[in-house]
């Protein structure tokens, strides 16, 4: 294994550009920002602008210049393939809404502006390292990377009791799942003696399955499945969710979660892949589990952030479903999964970033965040609730919008399986399908049937607008390209580039 | 073989570290908690590193990465703390029980 | 491309278009948004007349065909055309929704919003008429979805006092019956020996017999759960008065008039010839459910004092008559349904019209409240209510008779595979009992026109100085009035249409 | 000419859209229009039944076949091979129906200018009576069954229409929703009857299935059940036993619609299905049996039940049920003895119900208790009603007497019980017709008037047609005089259907029969003069004196009772429908409601045990068995972030185990 030693201090600066261009904007907002006056500091969010877009332009150049094939650095600890290209892509196109969100948040929230720009940017670094890491020591680093401002940023908030605890409770799970996953780590780098994801896979072709190594594995999974939060890991996720700004939670429920995914994606596919036998089908019932509980805890929520919480725990159930049905050496089946995931993964950001705009629209009007408070926004605003609607009714699964090409990339590769646990899991996709439209259509029906609280309009300024406007369109617009996700990057890519 | 003492060593911080965050109530006795466990992985790590003697030393590498990890994530926990502190006069963690359900 | 190829995409996709262009109305000028659904859904209603003009009569298989391939990794292609079958259906939903557009500058329900509402109808429009033309199994289930949304919410802002209720109910069940459906589809899929989404390649392998008996019959039971929920057949119909009642006029009139018919046509174009084996074995079930819809639906009209509810009733049973139809499996039955649907349209369409004028004039839907002598007060729409009621209850020379009797005829004589199934005598019997709900239909439809038409008018009603049926109303009405007329002796201006492709549907069930 | 004899249903149809478009325009209100119109179409009618019945007298005389155009147009295709057609099928039988329905129809459309002048809707009854009588020539042209079925329902939505055309009135729209709903049950049989002759033959046309029949390649069974399900369809139609109940209700109608309708046309529609099937029918004993029965206890149980009726419309009325007995009854043995009386019956029934409309107008009411003395005041109305009388009492040489005898003669040339018992009811019913009728006329015309106003004789239009239609009544039996040298050009060889049959089946005259029945007839006639000569009316009726019987005869033999309140008040409206919604909105409903309900409610459930209980409590063990070990423990409800840290770590155990052990 040649490439197990390669060295791992080579460095390829094009390959790391996209994560460079933003840890300089970072650090440039952290400066910009001590020179502005106080009214003013709220451009620095060009700044962090300016650098995502810079990176989205690296990103162009770099798939321009791999083609097909791939680009590593730090030995092959850091892989810039086809995969890490998309999920880089989405990641910096969420950033580039979450930023659109939070300008005009923050703007009028007035304290912390740059630290929060700064801590946003930071943990997208992690986001951008999670894709192309290769290497256990490197998914832990971008792990953290994404998890530690993701906590400083929930309890941002700083006065408010709810943020706190949402940062607190956040914080003692994540650390918490991080030593678990640590310390399966450290078993699994015993018992294989490497920490290359590919060397993890060639160690354990054919070895014996100790009972440490496979609870190591789990713990390694357990890591991943609370950034995911899938049951019973999920706890954090509604407290931390209605504690903090709204913009954080987006970041939280879309980009932490499909950073998440990410890691999962690589540790599964690529490192476990030989034992696929033994997790897939406790993935399939974690998946079950956390969607079925995320849809029907959704229903009892008159809090917004509270029901959005347990929505996306429910599609974090969604996305789980793929790896339930995973088989060793059915390199067919799981691309289909993988390519299941990954679709889903991208529809969920787009519809979900979607809902969470609205949400921020709407929260700053009535900041109690209830769904109380969306009684007959179509008689208020129009546009805004029927953006809304078509985000919810995504997240339900109606067609064309994107949310049902997303689930439907999901059944027929359960169906695809043909195992008995594979229909299984088809039909509870099904089932929860149908439950998940209760609250969604009751959301809907308040927005437009009942009267409304008041007939004053909710602007949601221009960076918001374009934020709403632009998603919307993306959730009705985009069953038309959904084959490209799917075929762009599939496992093969990954594999390869591994 | 002697790896044996010291990841028996380190699954018994480990469970300690757990029993710990499950137990306390003052924060950041918590936060030492979680630091026991993180020092079990460290020990394996390092006692891993040796045994399986990579020329790349990558568990030990591993464990310097661990402990600079959690010292920032200890960083931030005691912020956090100190911000309720703050805000409610208790390190109680089962104080914080504002959202529920 | 050519016209040839393009027409449906234009005509399916142009009342789209008009909904995204009425959205960009102005507040202050929502009135207008009137005329653009006016000239929106004439235009494309003369596009789908162009499409029947363009139509060759005599010949088998789809028409104006475009297959391109649209999500390949799932082969999934659009893929429409038209044939004898649709061509009806399809027309039918471009004069419904332009009479709707009509109708709208003569009434909108509380709480108006024309901007709204006109654009939903449009939307509505390319749901209904996708339908008919998509020759993809998902690219059906796409439109038959996107149907669910406009219509959830005309009836939810738009209804009655109980409209919420109605809405949900309305919505739920019908996607629970569509998720049943699209599980069914992926399951054609990768039952099929080439995995394919294409209707007529999967009828090709259905009718060489590439599916096993047991696949066919779960995969039947799901379709079967889809579409009879939407038909409603019963006992999946309960939906169907709460959502009719509570509907405004215009959702009613193309509830009734064209999205019923999208549960039967999917059983004509999917069910029956993909899954021919499995529609053997439930053909007797779905004739005695239907044979008990039409007796029930009947007798549940007896007993209704809420005159939209009366009329909404009415729909399980007619529709009743159609799934007896198709029941069947004989090219008569299948001429017979469609003849039913495009019947039952045309005359429900119009009832619902009536009520919905009714209700805003006496601001009541019970019958007990308008109290009878309708034809004092109003003479006009009085003598329109009398007609349109005797051609739903099947009088002969109007278009409700030939839907219902063919379905008889052919219920006597069900096809030959059912024949041999030992199913002759239960079909027979079913005949019988057919007939006597003919008889219930009349009975209620009589009964309804006694409170309704005859008798003395109580007084608040003969001095309130109701207005009789306005020009719009007139200009709305009268194309169904007329095809309620003239289908009666006219009736090969669908069956001429429909026989050559019916008989190529029916060809695996013929030979026995 | 018989070619263009679509031209008969046709003109009335024209006429009918006419008047109700553009009659209210029109000077007369449109009854101008409706009159022209069938005055031409009964001289086309007279043009063709010259057509027809010369060639078929011409066929007896050199043994050809019986007259028979049929043209026809397909429709609609209803599948690659069948299709619906229409056309037009004319016989002399045919002919006959042409002749009797747009003669009637014209003497109607002239009576009601005098008799409806003055109505509101004055052109809307045009429109009907116009509408009816196309639909009437459509049932009688149609050359297949399924046409026929159209006018079938025709004639009775125009019925329904025409009966409750006063319909501020509840009752009159309550007998108009009975006769249609009544007929239309019975038009069940009829729609099973057409389809399963369909199923049988394959074809709806007339002349194929005859052919069928001829050929004898048919399901025998199949077409029995066919044939007497079509009976069915005739007894609701023709007002027959135990479906007669509609027809004295229906009376609620104008009179002169009951002149045209309920005595002349429609409810013949029935009789005329037989015998426009005869050939058919004859080939099945079981179903001529069936009919023969049917109209004997009919005809019997009508007669009886006009006894004791003050209505004199209702007398009528049953008078008219009890007539079609007869024919119906004929028609289980013979042809031409049915339809002679259908002929004959149409002319002298339409002026009986001209006459009693006449009598109305003067007296303001329907109850005989309420007239008398009429005839001073009213001669001619009196004298023309007295000839109609004669010639439904059978009295010779008048027309009744010659139809009537000659059912009885062919009954008993029949023989076997069908035969004998139609012999013996259609005596004794002959008897009674005199009874009854005798009655009517002493109650009607003899003594003083008990009623209030002045009576007066009507107007020029409402006598004239009376009048028109005394002359056949008078003379038209002679037209199938008895006798073997004139039957080759009698109405027996102009109506036959086919020369075998005219051969085989020659019309006799039997003496003994006849003086038995004039016998009767005169015994009746003496009865009822004895007692009414006085006019007793009101309690001192001694056919309201008899106690039991007459309760029955009055309550109708409980028929309607059983009918309206059981069958269709109770158990439709009430009982069923009221079930099914209920079944509707408790039952099946509430399924969906419940599993609705059980789902939020499962949610609900899980969310408050599984969720907050069973989770947070399992969390609430594990937390509390870590605090136990740990010494410092009690049970503590909040504290959620170390049960959260439970719960997950929890599920590490679980999942690890799991893990290890597969």
């Amino acid at each position: 294994m040649p490439e197990l030693l390669s060295d791992p201090t080579t460095v390829d600066l094009f390959a790391l550009a996209p994560e460079l261009s933003v840890i300089v904007a970072a650090l440039a907002i952290l400066l910009v920002e001590l020179f502005l006056p106080a009214e003013r500091k709220r451009l620095v969010m060009l700044i962090g602008m300016a650098g995502v877009l810079v990176a989205i332009g690296f990103l162009i150049a770099l798939a321009a210049d791999i083609g097909g094939g791939s680009r590593a650095a730090f030995g092959n600890a850091f892989v810039v393939d086809q995969y890490a290209l998309l999920f880089k892509g989405l990641f910096l196109g969420v950033a580039v809404f979450v930023l659109l969100l939070s300008y005009r948040y923050f703007s009028e929230f007035r304290t912390y502006q740059g630290e929060y720009y700064f801590l946003l940017l930071a943990a997208f670094v992690g986001m951008l390292l999670m894709p192309s890491a290769r290497d256990l020591v490197m998914l832990f680093i971008a792990l953290e990377i994404v998890s530690i401002p993701g906590f400083v940023m929930a309890g941002l908030r700083k006065f408010d009791l709810r943020s706190n605890e949402g940062a607190l409770k956040f914080f003692i799970i994540g650390v918490l799942s991080v030593a678990v996953l640590l310390f399966g780590m450290s078993i699994v780098y015993g018992f294989t003696g490497t920490t290359d994801l590919v060397g993890i896979a060639v160690a354990l072709e054919g070895a014996e399955r100790a009972p440490l190594l496979l609870a190591a594995v789990l713990f390694v999974i357990v890591g991943f499945g609370f950034k995911v939060s899938a049951v019973p890991f999920h706890f954090w996720a509604p407290d931390t969710y209605q504690g903090s700004p709204v913009p954080v939670t987006a970041f939280l429920s879309v980009a932490s979660k499909a950073a998440g995914f990410a890691g999962l994606l690589q540790v599964c596919f690529v490192a476990f892949a030989p034992l696929a036998d033994v997790w897939a089908p406790v993935l399939g019932v974690i998946a079950v589990l956390t969607m079925t509980l995320g849809n029907l805890v959704a229903m009892q929520q008159t809090n917004m952030l509270r029901l959005l919480a347990y929505s996306s725990i429910a599609h974090a159930g969604y996305m789980l479903v793929p790896f339930g049905i995973v088989q060793p050496g059915n390199a067919a089946l799981n691309s289909d999964a993988f390519s299941a995931v990954l679709v889903y993964l991208i529809a969920y950001a787009v519809m979900n970033m979607g809902a969470f705009a609205a949400v921020t629209a709407v929260t700053r009007a009535h900041p109690g965040r209830q769904v109380a408070d969306y009684t007959g926004l179509g008689h208020r605003s129009p546009g805004l609730a029927g953006a809304m609607s078509v985000f919810l009714l995504s997240l339900g699964g109606v067609p064309p919008l994107v949310g049902l090409w997303a689930k439907f990339y999901i059944f027929i590769a359960s169906v695809e399986a043909g195992t008995p646990f594979g229909l299984f899991l088809a039909a509870m996709v099904v089932i929860n399908s149908v439950i998940a439209m209760f609250y969604y259509l009751a959301v809907v029906r308040t927005m437009w049937m009942d009267e409304p609280l008041s007939v004053e309009p909710i602007r949601p300024g221009f960076a918001l607008g374009t934020a709403v406007g632009g998603l919307a369109f993306l959730t009705v617009g985009l069953f038309v390209a959904v084959d490209l996700f799917a075929t762009s990057a599939n496992l093969s890519t990954l594999v390869a580039g591994g | 073989m002697q790896a044996a003492y010291p990841l028996t060593f380190a699954a018994l911080l480990f469970c300690v570290g757990v029993y710990g965050v499950l137990s306390r109530r003052h924060a950041v006795l918590v936060l030492m908690s979680v630091e026991l466990m993180l020092a079990a992985v460290t020990v394996n790590l390092v006692t891993f590193g040796a045994m399986v003697g990579d020329a790349l030393y990558t568990g030990q590498v591993f464990a310097l990465f661990v402990m600079a990890v959690g010292a920032a994530e200890v960083g931030i926990g005691l912020a956090i703390v100190l911000l309720i502190y703050r805000n409610r006069a208790s390190v109680n963690i089962d104080d914080a029980d504002l959202m529920k359900y | 491309m050519t016209w040839e190829e393009l027409a449906i995409t234009v005509t399916v996709f142009l009342p789209l278009l008009g909904a995204a262009i009425i959205t960009f109305v102005p507040r202050r000028h929502e009135e207008s948004a009137k005329s653009i659904a006016l000239i929106v859904s004439l235009a494309a209603f003369v596009l789908s007349l162009a499409i029947l003009a363009g139509y060759d009569w005599g010949a088998r298989g789809i028409q104006f065909q475009l297959n391109v391939s649209w999500i390949e990794a799932a082969g999934i292609n659009y893929h429409v055309g038209i044939d004898g079958i649709s061509l009806p259906l399809f027309v039918l939903s471009y004069l419904l929704t332009f009479l709707c557009a009509v109708y709208s500058y003569h009434h909108i329900e509380e709480p108006g919003r024309p901007k709204a509402f006109l654009a939903l109808m449009l939307m509505l429009q390319t749901g209904m008429a996708g339908c008919f033309i998509a020759f993809d199994l998902i690219l059906f289930f796409v439109f038959w979805e996107l149907v669910l949304v406009p219509m959830y919410f005309m009836i939810g802002i738009w209804g009655g006092p109980n409209r919420q209720y109605a809405a949900v109910k309305f919505f739920l069940y019908t996607l629970f019956g569509s998720v049943f459906m699209l599980v069914a589809f992926l399951a054609l899929y990768f039952a099929a020996p080439e995995r394919t989404f294409d209707i007529l390649a999967l009828q090709q392998m259905g009718a060489a017999g590439e599916f096993t008996a047991n696949f066919q019959r779960l995969a039947f039971a799901a379709i079967f759960l889809g579409f009879a929920i939407k038909v409603p057949m019963w006992p999946f119909h309960t939906w169907l008065p709460d959502a009719h009642t509570e509907a405004p006029t215009v959702g009613s009139v193309l509830l009734a008039g064209i999205l019923l018919k999208m549960g039967t046509y999917g059983f004509i174009r999917i069910a029956l010839p993909i899954l021919p084996d499995a529609a053997v074995e439930y053909a007797p079930i779905i004739g005695v459910l239907a044979v008990i819809a039409i007796i029930y639906g009947a007798l549940c009209c007896l007993a209704q004092t809420d005159l939209k509810r009366l009329i909404a009733f009415s729909s399980v049973g007619h529709m009743g008559f159609v799934m007896l139809g198709i029941a069947t499996l004989t090219p008569i039955g299948i001429n017979a349904a469609i003849f039913g649907m495009v019947a039952h349209g045309v005359i429900t369409g119009m009832l619902f019209f009536l009520a919905g004028s009714i209700k805003e004039r006496y601001h009541t839907r019970e019958i007990a409240e308008i109290g009878g002598g309708m034809v004092k007060t109003m003479p006009k729409m009085g003598v329109v209510l009398g007609l349109t009621a005797v051609a739903s209850l099947g009088l002969p020379g109007l278009a409700g008779f030939w839907g219902e009797i063919l379905a008889l005829l052919a219920a006597f004589n069900p096809a030959p595979s059912l024949v041999d199934a030992g199913y002759l005598t239960l079909f027979r019997v079913l005949v019988v009992f057919g007939a006597v709900g003919t008889v219930l239909t009349a009975g209620y439809f009589l009964y309804m026109m006694q409170r309704v038409l005859m008798g003395e008018p109580p007084e608040r009603w003969s001095e309130a100085g109701l207005r009789d049926i306005s020009p719009i109303e007139w200009g709305a009405w009268m194309p169904l009035i007329v095809l309620t007329v003239l289908l009666g002796p006219a009736a090969f201006l669908v069956t001429g249409m429909t026989t050559p492709d019916v008989t190529t549907i029916m060809t695996t069930f013929l030979g026995g | 000419m018989s070619q263009v004899a679509w031209l008969i249903p046709a003109l009335p149809a024209a006429s009918a859209l006419a008047i109700i478009f553009f009659g209210k325009r029109m000077p007369k209100g449109g009854a101008e229009v409706g009159i022209l119109s069938l005055a031409i179409a009964f001289v086309l009618a007279v043009v063709v039944a010259i057509e027809v019945f010369s060639a078929n007298v011409a066929a007896v005389a050199d043994g050809g076949e019986a007259f028979l155009t049929t043209v026809g147009v397909e429709l609609f295709p209803i599948s690659a091979e069948a299709g619906i057609n229409a056309g037009i099928r004319i016989d002399g039988l045919s002919a006959m129906m042409f002749l009797l329905v747009t003669f009637v129809s014209l003497m109607v459309h002239i009576y009601s200018l005098g008799y409806m002048a003055g109505e509101e809707r004055f052109t809307w009854y045009f429109g009907l009576l116009s509408l009816f009588t196309m639909s009437m020539l459509i049932l009688v042209v149609a050359d297949n069954l399924m046409l026929l079925l159209v006018g079938w329902e025709l004639v009775g939505v125009c019925s329904f229409l025409l009966i409750g055309f006063w319909w501020e009135q509840k009752s009159n729209s309550n007998a108009a929703i009975k006769a249609f709903l009544t007929t239309k049950s019975g038009d069940v049989g009829l729609v099973v009857g057409v389809i399963t002759l369909w199923s049988v033959f394959g074809t709806f046309d007339i002349s194929q299935i005859i052919a069928g029949v001829e050929a004898g390649a048919y399901n025998e069974g199949l077409l029995t059940f066919g044939l007497v399900a079509l009976v069915l369809g005739v007894v609701g139609k023709s007002a027959q036993f135990p479906l007669h109940t509609w027809l004295p209700d229906a009376m609620a109608g104008p009179t002169p619609v009951s002149a045209l309708i309920h005595a002349a046309t429609m409810v013949t529609a029935g009789v005329f299905l037989i015998a426009r099937l005869y050939p058919v029918y004859s080939a099945v004993p079981a179903a001529q049996a069936t009919i023969a029965v049917i109209g004997a206890i009919t005809l019997l149980m009508a007669g009886l039940l006009a006894l004791v009726q003050d209505d004199v419309k209702k007398v009528l009325a049953y008078s008219t049920i009890s007539q079609l007995g007869y024919m119906v009854a004929a028609l289980g043995f013979s042809y031409t003895a049915g339809i002679f009386h259908l002929f004959t019956h149409g002319f002298f029934k339409a002026l009986l119900f001209l006459g009693a409309g006449s009598i109305i107008h003067a007296a303001h009411s329907n109850n005989m208790s309420d007239m008398g003395g009429l005839a001073k005041v009213m001669p001619r109305t009196f004298y023309t009603f007295l000839i109609g009388s004669l010639a439904l009492m059978a009295v010779p040489p008048l027309a009744g007497f010659w139809s009537k005898d000659e059912i009885l003669v062919e009954a008993a040339a029949a023989g076997a019980y069908t035969g004998n018992l139609v012999l013996v009811l259609g005596a004794i019913g002959g008897a009674i017709t005199v009874f009854y009728m005798t009655r009517v006329l002493y109650l009607v015309f003899a003594g003083e008037f008990r009623g209030y106003g002045h009576p007066h004789e009507s107007p020029q239009t409402m006598t004239a047609p009376p009048v028109a239609l005394a002359v056949p009544s008078l003379f038209i039996g002679l037209i199938n005089l008895p006798l073997p040298a004139f039957q080759p050009y009698a109405f027996s060889a102009w109506t036959m259907f086919s020369t075998e049959y005219w051969v085989t089946h020659p019309i006799e005259f039997s003496p003994l029969i006849a003086f038995v029945a004039v016998t009767l007839a005169a015994a009746g006639f003496v009865v009822g003069r004895l007692m009414y000569r006085d006019a007793p009316v009101g309690d001192a009726d001694p056919m309201l004196r008899l106690g039991l019987p007459t309760r029955i005869l009055q309550e109708k033999y409980y028929l309607d009772r059983l009918y309206t309140d059981l069958i269709t008040l109770t158990l439709v409206r009430d009982k069923l429908g009221a079930a099914s919604v209920w079944l509707n909105d408790r039952v099946i409903d509430r399924i969906v409601y419940l599993a609705g309900a059980g789902t939020v409610g499962f949610g609900r459930g899980l969310y408050d045990v599984a969720d907050q209980k069973g989770i947070d409590g399992l969390v609430n063990g594990v937390g509390q068995s870590t605090r136990w070990s740990g010494g410092r423990l009690r049970l503590a409800q909040s504290g959620n972030v170390q049960l959260y840290a439970g719960a997950m770590l929890a599920g590490v155990v679980v999942l690890a185990v799991v893990f290890a052990v597969g």
